[in-house]
């Protein structure tokens, strides 16, 4: 059962399985080839698991145990079935919590690996001959077990808060930045005293201190800003997955590490980007509760128009092109259906209507691409901000469903506003502005006020999305 | 295999990851992390080494515990993933 | 390192180069085919080890021969390179 | 000397040079960071170079060789003397033929690496306890010198053709295809039987097979379709460094194998793409020979416009937008230069100039950028096809200068022309056009006549392309 006795073929097997993985990603650089990207994905991973199955058959007196091996068959049959049911009854907007809850799978598996080889180093071939642990394989183990430990308990978190059972609100322990630094360098400490005992109370040690960073480092950082550490704990299990591949000398679980750890990374990198935010900023936390706060009160009494759905179907009906541009507001109400059938029946009327996505409209990467997409809008009708940004000139009509901090002048002018810096549509270009949202009162994401509800070309259509968008559609069907 | 060798397939892969990642359609993104979810479960490879070893008890039992998680997260992460793209569709097809 | 090891650092360079190359705008297109031209004389390590192999006179001297070419090869290779993305310039630099 | 012996710092240097390399193409996807790549391009260069010195002193009875190790550095210094001459001395619009006898350089190297591998196999670590070359290694070294050797006598004749020694007619021999064929299945046969018998006649046979092929192979390929011939020599060179890196277990010679083999195949499937043209059919050759037939004679009876270049002062003088498109003509006349003066005496008119560049133009990939570039274009004012199309509909006049086939309609339109499906420039949406050629007859590359010439806005401009440009710099600067 050790590593280097693992057959030539096996070895091959796991490097196509690699190779397969790379595929399933770069099938994903667009929608037409995306599908059959997940197919060599599931290839991958087939290949992965029964190569493992095969070679190592688990023994007892040298003939192959029967009772061992169902065992495992029934692990798995267990997992598929409660996987399969989960990715079935789960709603679309639920997913950036079911992402949270997988990762914190992910990350405890990786904890039970490494504490397995730690109590059975010879199944992993990391054994000496004098009978010690592999001093290089300690350590791949001691950071695997950490990382995995902290993707586990920071996805609980992130999970709870954005399930909602649990305070979005930051919480802020006085001196966290001390307590958290001081308990990540007696981690990484103990990685390193690891190597010189192998005791079982160093590797217990290892293990609690990372489940306790894992909290203590996601509780601070608010609800909102849930996405970027969901992203970022992708990219922490895939970091783990890599630590088991030194360990295990396996090219599929290196492979995979690299790409999931370079994903999450990236997907974090393009969120704090497209929100001009440094990503310590947001590790550090707070940010998320200032929304309750509530800014720029006084601005408030500036003058603004209110329209009905009866106006806003009256005008866009008129129009000859209409730009839509949904936000998180489109989602908690669920309005995508409705939208599609809008858009549908501006069709009908003769309008040119396109969907606008920001990259960071929503609350995680691609969140609008994907609810339109259940709501069957096609793709080829959905365009990134730099391929429409030059249409708005042309618009008659911006239709802002549930956006906000995605069409705020204020990024663009004021240099004291949080989302300063940030991309934004070109709104204000268009003729017409029509901007659903419940209330005057809430604000976006980021907490500021929009200088667009006051402009005289915006027209105010305050009432939930869904239903606002019913109602013009009922206008719009006579 | 040395170390070198697994060091050296590993900083390859992670260019591989940079440049795969980055041509990723941002209309895509969360199909994506739903999918690096999947393959992250490759781990399962370690909890299938480790439920399969009679040599201790202990580590098995870690092991199959593990082999459930990482399951469910191939099968749902997969499954989930099936069920988004499915629903990208273009003009023509309607 | 054994074969295998290899034959998957060789894999993940092919994705590696198929991405990067692809990565390169087409302006620098001259460029690139002088800079590849040059680190493909890498093979100066096969000759360079040929060379100095005191065991055969006969491969120490194909050696020497090819450590002339690779070198030929490298230092025009980067020069003419260095050369012409000197004249690439911007609007703002003039 | 073995090489699993190699310290690990020298693995890890290696693997640095590798990774080195490719940070340097990566430099090149803009100008602005292509310097700095191509230092670390030479860092990575030194470090693999300064490694094998360091890790393989030559040595006698025991001690460091003082002989040895001179000869081999006055090698290098050799090589770098005529290396860098060469490099100061070359005129821009000699690149092609450059490259083309750098290639043959890195492919004789190769052959000559594998032969000294052949001869003194204990020196490279493949030698079996038995005394025997391990049959691995045997394959690796087969191919490498095989496709060493093909690179060598094929570059040679690209550079022949290019540089003007042989003519670029596509010289046919009857049954060629028969021969060559059968030429290939002989040398991979022999690979094959060479892991049977390492007798000195195997691999003799094999190189001079190859070289032969390799002239075989390049000898009817037109003088024209060389780019194409050239980029893929280049990735032969590259999987030859390969092959060798798999015999020596040489990461950065690996790393450096794919990057290499895959950017020549890239360029050639680029260039044989915007030309559409399948690859197949360049290397069956003929092509390149097609111009000198010339076609559509019955169509020359058509009438056209003349102009001198007073008139097309005149008329750039009083225009607002003019884009300039340069082909194979411009390189052929240098008129890059004067072409720049142009633009700047424009300029100074309040006139708007851009250049706009095919992928195609010219007869290797960038071309027409490298020469501008040369000549102090600044890279912001040249444009890709893409960019620029959807200009033509606004310029005044578009000002073709030693281009043909990339603005020939008939790609557009008609089926039957060689040209079909490439994508062009639309300067017949420009209000007028000007065309610099040297005469009514001579055709481009294609061979094919061109529609433009007789469009009612057309103004042919006959004379050399760097003539032209001056007279008309004269007439602006009046
Ligand atoms: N996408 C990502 O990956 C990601 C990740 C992290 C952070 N973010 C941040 O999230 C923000 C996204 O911007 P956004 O423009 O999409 O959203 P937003 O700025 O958060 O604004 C949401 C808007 O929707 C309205 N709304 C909420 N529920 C609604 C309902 N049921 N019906 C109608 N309107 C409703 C809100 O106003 P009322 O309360 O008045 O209704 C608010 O104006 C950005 O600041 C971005 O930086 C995004
Ligand atoms: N760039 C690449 O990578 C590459 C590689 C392989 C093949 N090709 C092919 O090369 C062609 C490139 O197209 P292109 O439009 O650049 O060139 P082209 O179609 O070959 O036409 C060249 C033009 O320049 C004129 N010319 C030649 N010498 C001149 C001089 N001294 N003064 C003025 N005019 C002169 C010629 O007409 P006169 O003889 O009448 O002067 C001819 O009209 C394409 O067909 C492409 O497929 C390109």
């Amino acid at each position: 059962m050790e590593h280097t006795v693992l057959p030539a073929w096996a070895l091959l097997a796991y490097l196509a399985s690699g190779v397969l993985f790379i595929l399933a990603l770069r099938g994903l650089s667009s929608p037409a080839t995306s599908r059959s990207g997940n197919r060599y994905g599931m290839i991958g991973m087939a290949i992965a698991v029964v190569t493992t199955l095969v070679t190592h058959v688990p023994e007892t007196a040298g003939a192959p145990d029967a009772v061992a091996i169902a065992k495992i068959l029934a692990a798995i049959a267990l997992g598929a079935a409660i996987g399969v049911t989960t990715a079935r009854r789960i709603q679309m907007t639920a997913m950036p919590q079911l992402v949270a809850a997988f990762h914190s799978l992910v990350g405890l598996a990786a904890v039970l690996v490494g504490l397995a080889a730690y109590l059975n180093p010879g199944a992993f071939g990391i054994l000496l001959p004098s009978g010690a642990i592999n001093p290089d394989s300690r350590i791949e183990m001691g950071l695997g077990i950490a990382i995995g430990a902290i993707t586990f308990s920071g996805s609980v978190i992130a999970f709870l808060k954005l399930n909602g059972n649990m305070s979005g609100a930051a919480i802020m322990l006085p001196g966290r930045h001390v307590i958290n630094l001081g308990t990540i360098v007696a981690i990484l400490g103990l990685v390193g005293y690891f190597t010189q005992d192998e005791a079982l109370w160093v590797i217990a040690a290892i293990t609690l201190l990372s489940f306790i960073i894992g909290f203590l480092l996601i509780i601070p950082i608010g609800g909102a800003d849930m996405p970027v550490v969901v992203s970022m704990l992708n990219s922490y299990s895939g970091w783990a997955a890599a630590a088991m591949g030194f360990t295990l000398h396996n090219t599929a679980m290196i492979i995979t590490g690299a790409l999931v750890g370079s994903s999450g990374a990236i997907l974090s990198y393009i969120m704090c980007k497209a929100m001009n935010r440094s990503f310590i900023s947001v590790i550090a936390g707070g940010f998320g509760a200032t929304p309750d706060a509530g800014g720029g009160a006084a601005k408030e009494q500036r003058p603004w128009k209110r329209g009905s759905a009866e106006d806003a179907a009256f005008l866009m009906k008129e129009a000859e092109n209409v730009i839509i541009i949904p936000g998180y507001g489109m989602a908690v109400a669920q309005a995508q259906h409705v939208l599609r059938e809008m858009a549908d029946l501006l069709r009908k009327e003769g309008v040119n209507v396109k969907f606008a996505i920001h990259p960071v409209a929503g609350r995680m990467p691609g969140h609008m691409n994907v609810l339109l997409a259940e709501a069957n809008v096609p793709y080829d009708e959905v365009f990134e901000l730099e391929d429409i940004q030059g249409e708005f000139a042309q618009a008659d009509v911006a239709f802002i469903i549930g956006a906000n901090d995605v069409v705020n002048p204020a990024a663009k002018t004021d240099k004291s506003s949080p989302i300063y810096g940030m991309p934004v549509f070109d709104v204000d270009k268009a003729k017409t502005i029509m901007f659903i949202k419940r209330s005057m009162g809430g604000v976006g994401y980021a907490g500021v006020d929009n200088d667009v509800f006051y402009m005289d070309q915006t027209m105010m259509l305050l009432a939930d999305a869904k239903k606002m968008v019913e109602d013009i559609n009922k206008a719009l069907a006579h | 295999m040395d170390f070198i060798s697994i060091l050296s397939i590993f900083v390859m892969a992670c260019f591989v990851g940079y440049y795969v990642v980055w041509s990723v359609t941002p209309a895509l993104h969360t199909p994506l992390m739903a999918v690096t979810n999947a393959i992250s479960s490759v781990i399962i490879v370690g909890a299938l080494v480790a439920s399969a070893a009679t040599t201790s008890a202990a580590s098995s039992w870690l092991g199959l515990a593990a082999v459930v998680m990482a399951s469910i997260n191939i099968f749902g992460g997969f499954a989930v993933t099936a069920r988004m793209l499915a629903m990208y569709k273009s003009k023509k097809k309607g």
